[in-house]
């Protein structure tokens, strides 16, 4: 919903990249973590007709009010993983919405200017701290470091709780999304 | 309550009536209700029930048919298309008597349409549907955690009515993740049915039948049908009245067009146009006293529907003439946004009279 | 002197509305026979099917529902897996179970489902007055293939039993007639084993009993059991197709 | 006599059936008409052939008829 028109803690996100880059997965994290902390939450994946060639997305809201529509149809936030997903929301985003792009498969630079763009190279980051796979996890961690709508222990307590069995991949993906929040907390800090 | 659980509508439904009670499920494949039967075939074993998948949603339904004759719980879900291949089973259980709870996450038509939102099979849900003069009785959830208390209100309807009850939700409602509760388990044992097949044991044999060929008979037990399911239209409205009472303009609108509807108003109030929502729970029966409040109130209403103006025909009929109606739908599998329904309501607020 | 021949029990004590000469009427009363000699008639539901069988629960007295045509088999399936316990039948025509219904057919027998289907086929439609059926033989007359039933247009009869047969999850599949006393004996011994087929839980059981219909295919009950004999039995082998592995 | 049988009317619907079964040919069609407005097959043995066989029941599709036999004549029970 729009910013200023709704009182207490309410952010909504639009998150899309390929099929494969684990967009649905950070998305109900996302919405899962929130929910832990006592939040309402919807998590709906690309269901709609702003499903297109290239792109698999999902929407959460997360709200301490009953969310009524869990469909966003100009989103405070995207996070774009890829040419295709970037074409389709950027127009969309609200006038100072969030755009948080993965420069690793995004090629062009933002074309609003009443946006806050950030570019993250996610997959570069992911590789560095040992999963390339953990690109998604970079970009959560930017964006609950742009909202702060979920703390990070509650992140971290969900993917344990979501992960179940695959723990090795626990602290790689912990690490993405704490590369992801310092990559934009060092940017605010550098621009500030 | 218990713990909050992060649930996909389709899964919410399928474990509800797990918790109601339902120890078999008979159903066939198709989007966008599936995890419905995925969960069944995971759960039911668990619970010492049985999971059928039939070959075509004819045999489901009326593999439901054979189970609900027995007395037991028992559910089947589809979608649109799947939905009109049950509507012969779905008259044959109607006249029978038998109580059943059917899911239909309906999707759009006609035809084989789309795997996306609609709700255009609300005539079909509401109005009989199959052939011959019955009702089935529709409970309509706009959000996982109601999609679960209606599934298990929909096997006591079932049960209380012998009748086929259809919860009616949509592609988004079986797709989308919420946190749902489940109350803990009321009852797990259920009242002896008087009717039941299971072997004339010490006992005159019963008999479960539709075909009635002397047309006084048939006239008879049409009319008792008919007197059950006023009896149903007397006690089983349900509905929520969302800021209406100071409302100018209210939106009539159920499922996920309802909660859509929410978001818009409360934008619409930060705008200071004064809008509600009247929405109905129950689709049959249907709250036509409230909408002619409504409209008595002289409030405008604005019906908004992923349909080309299928509840809209109850809403006139409700209303009758007393005020105007104006309608906006978006179909085919396209969800109305709340910009949208903001824009339409503020039309509707500013026609006059 | 004593009976040595009665009503069996299972039977209400009621005139059928069948048609003189009919074959219903010694399948029902087969039917009941297995049902009395195997005790079972406390733990059996029967599905009546639609068409001149549909009012097979006027003369048998047990649990009974009536089915949509085509479907017994689903709703048997229904009734089954609520009650492994019960002995559950169908009793379908050839419409029912070679038409209108041959997926709910095929399929009961492929997913081996514990009950039994009673066949009767009678190569016609006799509840709606003489139409063809699937089973309905070429060159045979009726009132949709006037000139005869002609491959061309209408395409050949099906034998149910050879198909079923084929299922890994039918155990027990026999085809029969009631043409003549000899024939009905071996038509009850089918029906019993079905039955106990189903009881032993060993998968799903058919019996086809060719049957005839005097009425509709317009000859007497005596020319009519000769034409089953002479003709049916020609294009339908009768015996049994599967009998249990153990036997 | 080593066997007889009773014949239904109100059930028989004169198929003639076991008229063409017994192997006695101790069954007709009756001339007369039943309450249900059949001709009835008619059970005739006046010199006593019928042997209780039961092959006239077996193929009669009403259930009309009920089978009598003398055991001590060495009937034996189906």
């Amino acid at each position: 919903m729009e910013k200023g028109k709704v009182k207490g803690i309410y952010e909504d996100v639009i998150m899309a990249g390929f099929g494969g880059q684990g967009l649905m997965f950070i998305g109900k994290l996302l919405a899962y973590s929130a929910m832990k902390e006592g939040k309402h939450v919807t998590w709906i994946p690309s269901y709609g007709p702003e499903m297109r060639g290239g792109t698999a997305n999902c929407t959460v809201v997360v709200s301490d009010e009953e969310i009524g529509s869990p469909l966003i149809p100009r989103p405070r936030a995207v996070i774009v993983m890829n040419n295709p997903s970037i074409e389709a929301f950027e127009p969309k985003l609200q006038s100072d919405g969030l755009l948080l792009a993965n420069s690793s498969f995004v090629t062009r630079s933002a074309t609003r200017k009443d946006v806050q763009a950030t570019f993250i190279p996610a997959n570069e980051i992911a590789s560095r701290v040992g999963n390339e796979k953990a690109a998604n996890m970079v970009m959560l961690g930017a964006y609950v470091a742009c909202t702060n709508i979920v703390s990070k222990e509650s992140i971290n307590k969900g993917l344990e709780e979501l992960f179940g069995a695959k723990r090795e991949f626990l602290e790689a993906n912990m690490l993405a999304f704490e590369e992801g929040m310092k990559f934009v907390q060092e940017k605010c800090l550098k621009t500030k | 309550m218990t713990e909050k659980r992060f649930m996909a509508g389709n899964e919410a439904i399928a474990e509800a009536a797990i918790q109601a009670g339902c120890r078999f499920y008979f159903g066939y494949p198709i989007t966008p209700q599936n995890e419905i039967c995925e969960y069944m075939s995971m759960r039911l074993p668990e619970v010492g029930g049985t999971f059928l998948q039939a070959e075509s949603e004819v045999a489901a339904i009326y593999m439901t048919f054979g189970a609900a004759g027995t007395g037991a719980r028992v559910m089947t879900s589809s979608s649109s298309p799947g939905i009109s291949l049950m509507q012969e089973g779905i008259s044959y259980i109607a006249a029978a008597e038998l109580p059943c709870v059917i899911v239909n996450m309906m999707r759009g038509g006609p035809g084989l349409g789309g795997i996306h939102p609609s709700q255009a099979d609300y005539f079909q849900a509401t109005k009989g549907g199959g052939h011959g003069d019955y009702h089935l009785l529709v409970l309509a959830p706009h959000t996982a955690q109601e999609a679960v208390n209606l599934t298990m209100l929909a096997f006591d309807l079932a049960d209380k009515y012998r009748n086929p009850v259809m919860v009616l939700g949509d592609g988004n409602m079986g797709q989308m993740m919420e946190p749902v509760e489940f109350p803990p388990p009321a009852k797990t044992e259920f009242s002896k049915k008087e009717w039941n097949l299971d072997g004339a044991r010490n006992r005159p044999r019963h008999l479960i039948k539709t075909l009635y060929l002397d047309p006084p008979v048939l006239e008879k037990r049409n009319l008792a049908i008919a007197h059950k399911l006023g009896e149903a239209v007397k006690n089983e409205v349900r509905f929520e009245s969302f800021m209406v009472d100071d409302a100018d303009v209210v939106i009539g609108a159920y499922g996920t067009v309802a909660r859509i509807a929410k978001t818009a108003i409360k934008l619409l109030r930060e705008n200071g146009v004064k809008a509600g929502l009247l929405r109905p729970i129950s689709l049959y029966p249907f709250p036509y006293q409230q909408f002619a409040k409504v409209a008595e109130s002289g409030k405008k209403i604005l019906v908004v529907e992923m349909s080309l103006g299928q509840m809209f025909q109850d809403v006139q009929l409700a209303v009758c003439g007393k005020t105007k109606v104006n309608f906006y739908s978006r179909v085919g599998g396209v969800v109305p946004g709340y910009d949208e329904i903001v824009r339409e309501v503020e039309k509707t607020a500013k026609e006059s009279g | 002197m004593e009976v040595v021949y009665e009503r069996p029990k299972s039977l209400f004590p009621v005139a059928t509305h069948y048609c003189p000469g009919c074959g219903h009427g010694i399948i029902h009363r087969l039917v009941a026979e297995v049902i009395d000699e195997l005790e079972i008639r406390e733990k059996t539901v029967a599905v009546a099917p639609v068409g001149c069988a549909v009012l097979l629960y006027n003369y048998l007295d047990v649990d009974c529902y009536e089915a949509a045509h085509g479907r017994a088999p689903a709703i048997a399936t229904g009734c089954k897996r609520v009650h492994p316990d019960l002995v559950v039948f169908t009793y379908q025509g050839d419409g029912d179970f070679a038409a209108i219904g041959t997926a709910e057919a095929i399929h009961v027998a492929a997913r081996g489902e514990k009950i039994t289907t009673v066949f009767v086929n009678n190569a016609i439609y006799g509840m709606t007055a003489g139409q063809m059926a699937p089973t309905t033989l070429i060159g045979q007359k009726s009132t949709t293939t006037p000139a005869g039933r002609k491959p061309e247009t209408a395409g050949f009869p099906i034998r149910m039993c050879e198909i079923v047969a084929t299922l890994p999850g039918a155990a027990y599949v026999a085809r029969v007639s009631v043409s003549s006393p000899k024939n009905v004996v071996q038509a009850k011994k089918a029906i019993r084993k079905a039955f106990e087929t189903q009881m032993r839980g060993l998968g799903y059981s058919l019996v086809e009993v060719l049957s005839q219909c005097p009425t509709n295919w317009h000859m007497t009950p005596f020319e009519s059991v000769k034409w089953v004999d002479e003709k049916m039995a020609l294009y339908y082998p009768l015996g049994e197709f599967k009998v249990p592995k153990e036997e | 006599m080593t066997g007889k049988i009773v014949i239904n009317e109100d059930f028989c619907k004169g198929c003639a059936l076991c008229v063409n079964a017994c192997p006695q040919k101790l069954l007709k069609t009756a001339k007369h008409v039943s309450k249900t407005s059949y001709h009835p097959a008619e059970f005739v043995d006046a010199e006593g052939k019928c042997t209780g066989c039961g092959l006239c029941a077996l193929i009669c599709p009403d259930v009309a008829i009920q089978v009598f036999r003398d055991r001590k004549a060495g009937g034996e029970k189906k």
